[in-house]
């Protein structure tokens, strides 16, 4: 850490944005669950959740709620206090990683010089949630699904984290906000100069999150519900808390070493309002939320009941205050917030984009068999990760030695990198009739 | 300031502790786990010298004893499973095959 | 240039080898036709070399008709000196020597062998080692060549053992019957015997003469200036006549030839009546340049040819079994031969054993169908009758009868006459002796045909069935050897009878009577006294046939009286004068004790005293040092293993197995280190 | 501040040592491996205010998140509900502490000693930045110092990982 003397900077922000993060996450992970059903609904041509609040929009309240004052059920022959201990784990440790995320340059609790690997480090505690509350609950269900997940967790974070070394063979750095600051000196998010690790990290982090079609540990077809079958009510909502938890922080990972953090896209693109100092696209976000709210207002009238028209009309004054808050630093005065706001906007549209996407393969593919899972994640991703790693480095040599411009250098490496991916998928294909070798717990 | 000399108490407190568990418990897996504690006080000692002296080596040379400890992990642990796949005890005293 | 037949005469003996040497490697997988025609042709060929070389030997003038083919030197020379000091110069070449002797020999050979290989496909052909019978018969024809034309005493030697060998081999043909293989041990031994002096003789000659070779010999002796009656020659000449008296079955020697005849008919014709058995003769006449030398010797032989001729014709009298009787004729024959060397008429000798080759086979060959005909039935007392079944038997028996008898114009009846009539210039006894025997030889030779063919018919029933005539194949040669035997004597019809003895004349280079010797005054009788003797001894051989009508189809009961009144003699002669016997408790039973007793002298002394001693030894020795071994040495070895047992009693505690105790002993070990460390560092 | 660095020292090797002893006489193997993860993780804590904060991750990343997974796996692979109900320390455990402490004892004199006669443990530390950055020290000494016990060590691990598949694997 490095110590800085300001005692506001050192201590009272970042604890308190915190308890902030805090707070705001379940609300968050509950309209992340909204928006899923949602889609969901979308995508299979239905209307979803309808009834609580206007179009589901108190949902997640009421599911929480509902959580919250179930019954919690210990099994009998289940050790206590591991039985106790492993939800609160998993999201300890999904809302440890928060402290080294930027939402932009100014809310970020802590800027670790090793942010990355901290935030690696903590996630991967997650995994002691699931293997101790699956071992400890005592049931065939939750130990297989435990030792599943634990397998896919172990085997996908190497070729995640390899997926992470080549961007920071590129960075050059591992505090998130340097990595943020060498897209924006480059003027190139990373995604375009990594593609390939971009790819990897996206299929590691799905099955890191044990999200579909990687959601074998708690595959209702086989192990009911995985490593929380005898889990319930609040410590069952703990575990999903964590789960959701664990997206964000991929996500936000994601955005920030692939997607350019907080940075507004066409960073470079300047045109300026007439008459004013004012760029065009950051009108955007407030032009956004203002549509948003004039939707909500348009569909106020058409609320069956007074209460629904009543919390209509209060989101709708909600996105058109946040539209007030992003168009505030548009105004000369207050153009000293503009970093701060809109990166936090940009940053939070990026991580939805992500999440977005999780959504979108989850409702597209199916599940894979394990020993597909295993196949995938040694005989494909963990070797193509590798030759990325290599190539990139094989491409920053050349940058730093040869003197090549280094989009040219990693374009040639990446190239390469796809050819052996081809020859692996092919390689994969022809091996795929023997069974898989790395079993996992099985 | 922290004296330097309680680094090294605390690292001879783990070492000692591991030392104990490795002589008297008798699940194989507990007395890797107690080397692994063993490993973690001499890096304990490794880094409080590196800070003491301001020289980086010693963090270095953590770096290698935690790459032992890894693989030392790794082979012990499949030695156990083999052995207990074969004999199926975890006992350290019943192994006394080391005799013959 | 030499005649084509006179350069290829070595091809003679190889065919019948050659068709020896197929039989015997893969003879078992050839079919029956196949042996016959590999076999018998194989003889015919060498039957037809003979022929053209004896007519290209012919064609020469009589001075030189010698022809000799060296084909390889088979031993090679070595210098030394003989007795006489002289530097002989030994060398034994496989050459074949080919003069009228030898001629005559290799007609008779492969003639009246290719006839019996004839015979044979017939008579052997029910019987089992068809192939094996052939391929002996053709070694023997092999040996008996390579005897008759090898051109020194070394090579002769080869081919008289290798007869010896099939001799042997044959007459143990039927090798399951006991009787058979005993007669096949006795034949070997005594001819050993027989061999044994001639091998002497060959080394007293190669010793004193320097050589082998035949040719060499006159010219040797010159050298040697031997006169007549030297010791060294009488020598010489006995020893090789104990061979020839081994070969040729004569005094004391004989014993083998009877039981011979347990092999099969033909062999017996062919080797123990037509060739083997006058190898000797053969010899005898081959050597004749030393026997001239030595009167003595020459006495020895004539007396030794007429006492086996007379003795083996009083035993063939009395004998019933058919083949026996001609065993024993054939035994006096040859006296008669050896009777005529002897006296120093060699030429009559082998004149003789031409025509007795031709008679004796045939009498064979008809005594084989007879027995063909009664199904192996051989005694004579079981027989009788059988002219009225097989005429041509019969035929040819009657005729070979006569000439053996010696009744004119027959074979038998000039050889026989010029024998007699050169033994009586000889000496008056030795000549009476032979006439007796003529007429015992006329009396036995008829006794057979009539108790065979004629008279009440004694056959066993069921033989009666199926009695017939032979086969082609074996009534073939039978006539063939009746001709011969007719006319075969009239080559030598003496100048008294208005020939002129022209096969004498034909010998007469290889028999070159010496002058200082004497004997060539016995060659010339008066005519008188000849004409006398040919009446004589046609009258005593009427008189044998005559007895023999007399007693055996008028009287039969007249044999039973003889033997009944003089008991004695006839159970005398019956025993065969008890030869047998008498060998057997000098000889034969004198071997086994020495052999019982030197076995008890192993099994006691050798064994007993020596390997028993030396294992007792070797027991004692070896249990003194178990002993050793197992109180010192071992105990000591224990002893040790119990000390280091002890003392690492303590180690042996501490080593458990277990890693922990590994570990603490290592972290005691750590700590009495540091504690040491301590102590030093306070003082 | 520093106040508050001292006082997270404490803090980290109370929780460091206590949960060692918790791992070495827990009953049940998961949990003591529980105790074993906590330890770490204080000593993680120690490496942070060591300014070590690259052996910090790699503590936390490898030992927590790999090598103890590792463990609590095969805890989990080999039942332990009947190795639980067994006695859990060997016939030597009396000697064996007793023979430990002697152990400590020695050393503690020997600290004690040091310090006395004004050893390397009476220096002032250095300064708090020579370790600054930590990251790129790290990798300099790593790469550029130690490059051949680097690889020396990278094939260490690779011949452990191939001797790990082949001892576990059911068969080749």
């Amino acid at each position: 850490m490095n110590f800085s003397s300001d005692i506001f900077h050192a201590y009272v922000f970042p604890i308190l944005f915190a308890v902030i993060i805090v707070l705001l996450l379940p609300l968050l992970a509950g309209y992340i669950v909204l928006l899923e059903r949602k889609v969901m609904a979308d995508m299979q041509a239905r209307l979803g959740p309808m009834r609580v609040g206007p179009h589901g929009l108190l949902q997640p309240i009421a599911d929480a709620v509902k959580l919250l004052i179930k019954e919690d059920i210990i099994p009998e022959s289940a050790d206590k206090t591991i039985f106790w201990l492993a939800p609160v784990l998993s999201v300890t440790a999904a809302m440890l990683a928060y402290a080294a995320i930027p939402f932009g340059p100014v809310f970020q609790i802590a800027d670790l010089n090793i942010g990355l690997l901290f935030i690696l480090g903590i996630s991967a505690m997650g995994i002691y949630g699931i293997v101790l509350g699956g071992w400890a609950s005592n049931s065939h269900y939750s130990l297989l699904g435990a030792l599943r997940s634990a397998a896919q967790l172990v085997s996908y974070e190497t070729a995640g984290g390899l997926a992470l070394i080549s961007v920071l063979l590129v960075g050059g750095s591992l505090s998130m906000r340097s990595l943020v600051e060498a897209q924006e000196r480059g003027g190139f998010w990373f995604i375009f100069l990594v593609p390939v690790g971009f790819f990897i990290y996206l299929v590691a982090s799905i099955a890191e999150t044990n999200r579909a079609p990687f959601d074998l540990p708690e595959a209702e077809s086989e192990l009911v519900a995985g490593y929380m079958t005898e889990y319930s009510g609040f410590r069952w909502a703990l575990y999903f808390l964590g789960e959701y938890a664990n997206m964000i922080v991929v996500a936000a990972i994601a955005t920030t070493l692939f997607l350019g953090g907080w940075l507004r896209p066409l960073a470079s693109f300047q045109a300026h309002l007439p008459g004013t100092s004012i760029e065009l696209l950051d009108l955007v976000p407030a032009l956004l939320f203002l549509g948003v709210a004039g939707y909500c207002f348009s569909l106020t009238r058409k609320q069956p009941v007074k209460i629904q028209e009543a919390v209509m009309a209060l989101f709708g004054f909600i996105c058109l205050a946040l539209a007030g808050v992003l168009a505030l630093p548009l105004i000369p005065r207050f153009a000293g917030l503009m970093p701060g706001i809109h990166g936090a906007f940009w940053f939070l549209a990026k991580v939805v984009a992500y999440l977005y996407v999780f959504l979108w393969l989850r409702f597209t593919f199916p599940r894979y068999r394990f020993d597909q899972l295993m196949r995938l994640g040694w005989h494909f991703l963990i070797p193509l990760s590798l030759v990325n790693v290599l190539g990139v480095g094989v491409a920053v040599v050349l940058h730093q030695q040869a003197g090549w411009g280094l989009g040219a250098a990693l374009m040639v490496t990446t190239v390469a990198t796809l050819l052996v991916a081809a020859w692996l998928a092919v390689a994969d294909e022809r091996h795929a009739t023997a069974p898989a070798s790395m079993a996992g717990g099985e | 300031m922290v004296p330097a000399s309680h680094y090294f108490l605390l690292s001879l407190a783990l070492f000692i502790v591991g030392v104990i568990g490795v002589l008297t418990r008798r699940n194989v897996i507990i007395i890797l786990m107690s080397i692994e504690l063993i490993l973690n006080a001499v890096n304990i000692n490794l880094m409080a010298f590196a800070r003491l002296l301001g020289s980086v080596n010693g963090q270095i040379f953590a770096i290698f004893v935690i790459t032992d400890a890894a693989a030392e992990a790794a082979v012990g642990l499949g030695i156990i499973i083999a052995y207990f796949r074969n004999r199926e005890t975890l006992l350290a005293d019943e192994m006394d095959l080391l005799k013959w | 240039m030499t005649p084509y037949f006179l350069d290829h005469i070595w091809l003679i003996p190889l065919f019948p080898l050659a068709g020896a040497l197929v039989m015997l490697l893969f003879g078992r997988r050839l079919a029956n036709s196949i042996v016959s025609v590999i076999c018998v042709g194989s003889v015919f060929v060498s039957f037809v070399y003979a022929v053209g070389a004896f007519f290209q030997l012919l064609e020469k003038p009589a001075g030189e008709r010698v022809f000799e083919r060296v084909l390889f030197q088979w031993v090679p020379a070595g210098a030394y000196h003989t007795a006489s000091g002289a530097l002989g110069n030994f060398v034994a070449d496989w050459g074949l020597l080919l003069d009228p002797l030898s001629g005559v020999m290799i007609l008779i050979v492969t003639g009246v062998g290719f006839l019996i290989h004839f015979y044979s496909i017939g008579y052997m052909g029910h019987e089992g080692g068809y192939y094996r019978f052939f391929g002996y018969m053709n070694l023997f024809m092999f040996a008996m060549l390579t005897l008759v034309l090898a051109n020194n005493l070394l090579l002769m030697f080869v081919g008289w053992e290798g007869v010896g060998l099939c001799s042997y081999l044959l007459i143990g043909f039927y090798f399951k019957r006991k009787s058979a293989a005993d007669a096949g041990k006795k034949a070997f031994i005594v001819n050993r015997i027989g061999d044994a002096g001639f091998l002497l003789g060959i080394f007293l000659i190669s010793a004193t003469l320097g050589t082998l070779n035949f040719s060499q010999f006159p010219a040797a002796l010159q050298a040697g200036h031997f006169e007549v009656g030297a010791p060294v020659m009488t020598a010489i000449a006995l020893l090789l006549f104990v061979g020839a008296t081994g070969k040729s079955a004569q005094i004391p020697l004989y014993v083998w030839l009877p039981d011979a005849m347990e092999g099969p008919t033909p062999v017996s014709a062919l080797i123990h009546a037509a060739t083997m058995v006058t190898a000797g003769v053969y010899m005898v006449t081959r050597t004749n340049a030393i026997y001239q030398l030595s009167p003595y010797a020459m006495e020895v032989v004539a007396v030794i040819g007429a006492a086996t001729a007379i003795f083996a014709a009083t035993m063939g009298l009395v004998q019933n079994d058919i083949k026996k009787v001609l065993a024993y004729s054939t035994i006096s024959q040859l006296g008669y031969m050896f009777l005529a060397c002897g006296v120093g008429a060699f030429a009559a000798g082998i004149f003789h054993l031409m025509t007795h080759a031709f008679f004796k086979a045939l009498l064979f060959l008809g005594a084989g169908s007879v027995i063909h005909a009664m199904g192996g039935e051989q005694d004579m007392l079981k027989m009788g009758g059988l002219s009225k079944h097989i005429h041509i038997t019969w035929a040819t028996k009657v005729l070979a009868a006569l000439a053996i008898a010696g009744v004119p114009p027959l074979a038998g009846f000039f050889s026989k006459d010029d024998i007699l009539s050169k033994t009586f210039e000889h000496s008056r006894g030795l000549w009476f002796i032979g006439w007796v025997t003529a007429g015992l030889t006329a009396f036995y030779m008829f006794r057979l045909v009539f108790l065979t063919f004629h008279g009440v018919e004694r056959i066993h029933p069921d033989t009666k069935a199926h009695i017939h005539e032979s086969p082609w194949t074996m009534t073939g040669p039978l006539i063939v050897l009746a001709g011969l035997s007719v006319v075969g004597g009239w080559i030598g019809t003496p100048e008294a009878l208005g020939g002129s003895n022209r096969f004498e004349k034909f010998l007469h280079p290889v028999i070159a009577t010496r002058p200082e010797t004497g004997i060539e005054a016995a060659g010339a009788a008066s005519r008188g006294t000849e004409y006398l003797l040919m009446a004589v001894s046609i009258l005593i051989a009427l008189a044998g046939i005559w007895l023999a009508w007399e007693m055996y189809l008028k009287h039969i009961q007249w044999p039973h009286h003889v033997a009944r009144r003089f008991h004695g003699l006839y159970e005398l002669v019956f025993h065969k004068y008890y030869v047998d016997e008498i060998y057997d408790a000098l000889f034969v039973n004198r071997t086994k004790d020495l052999g019982i007793f030197l076995g008890e002298f192993d099994s006691s002394v050798i064994d007993g005293l020596g390997v028993d001693g030396a294992g007792w030894l070797t027991r004692f020795t070896s249990s003194v040092s178990i002993w050793w071994d197992t109180w010192i040495v071992d105990g000591s070895v224990r002893l040790g293993s119990r000390l280091v047992w002890l003392f690492s009693y303590p180690v042996r505690m501490v080593q458990t197995g277990l890693v922990q105790s590994y570990m603490l002993l290592i972290v005691v070990g750590l700590v009495g280190f540091l504690g040491y460390y301590w102590f030093l560092y306070h003082r | 501040m520093a106040a508050g660095t001292t006082l997270l020292f404490y803090f980290f090797a109370a929780l460091a040592v206590l949960s060692a002893i918790f791992v070495v006489t827990a009953r049940n193997a998961v949990h003591s491996a529980i105790f074993l993860i906590t330890a770490l993780l204080a000593t993680a804590g120690i490496y942070l205010q060591l300014q070590a904060e690259f052996l910090f991750a790699v503590q936390i990343i490898l030992y927590v998140g790999g090598i103890m997974v590792l463990f609590i796996f095969v805890i989990m692979l080999v039942n332990l509900d009947v190795a639980m109900r067994q006695e859990q320390f060997n016939r030597q455990w009396l000697a064996a502490s007793l023979i430990a402490l002697a152990l400590g004892a020695q050393l503690l004199f020997a600290f004690w000693l040091v310090r006395h006669q004004g050893g390397v443990l009476s220096h002032a530390p250095a300064a708090a930045a020579a370790l600054q950055p930590n990251t790129e020290l790290v990798a300099q000494g790593l790469f550029r110092d130690y490059v051949l016990p680097f690889e020396i060590a990278s094939i260490l691990l690779l011949v452990a990982m191939i001797g790990a598949v082949v001892m576990a694997k059911r068969r080749i």
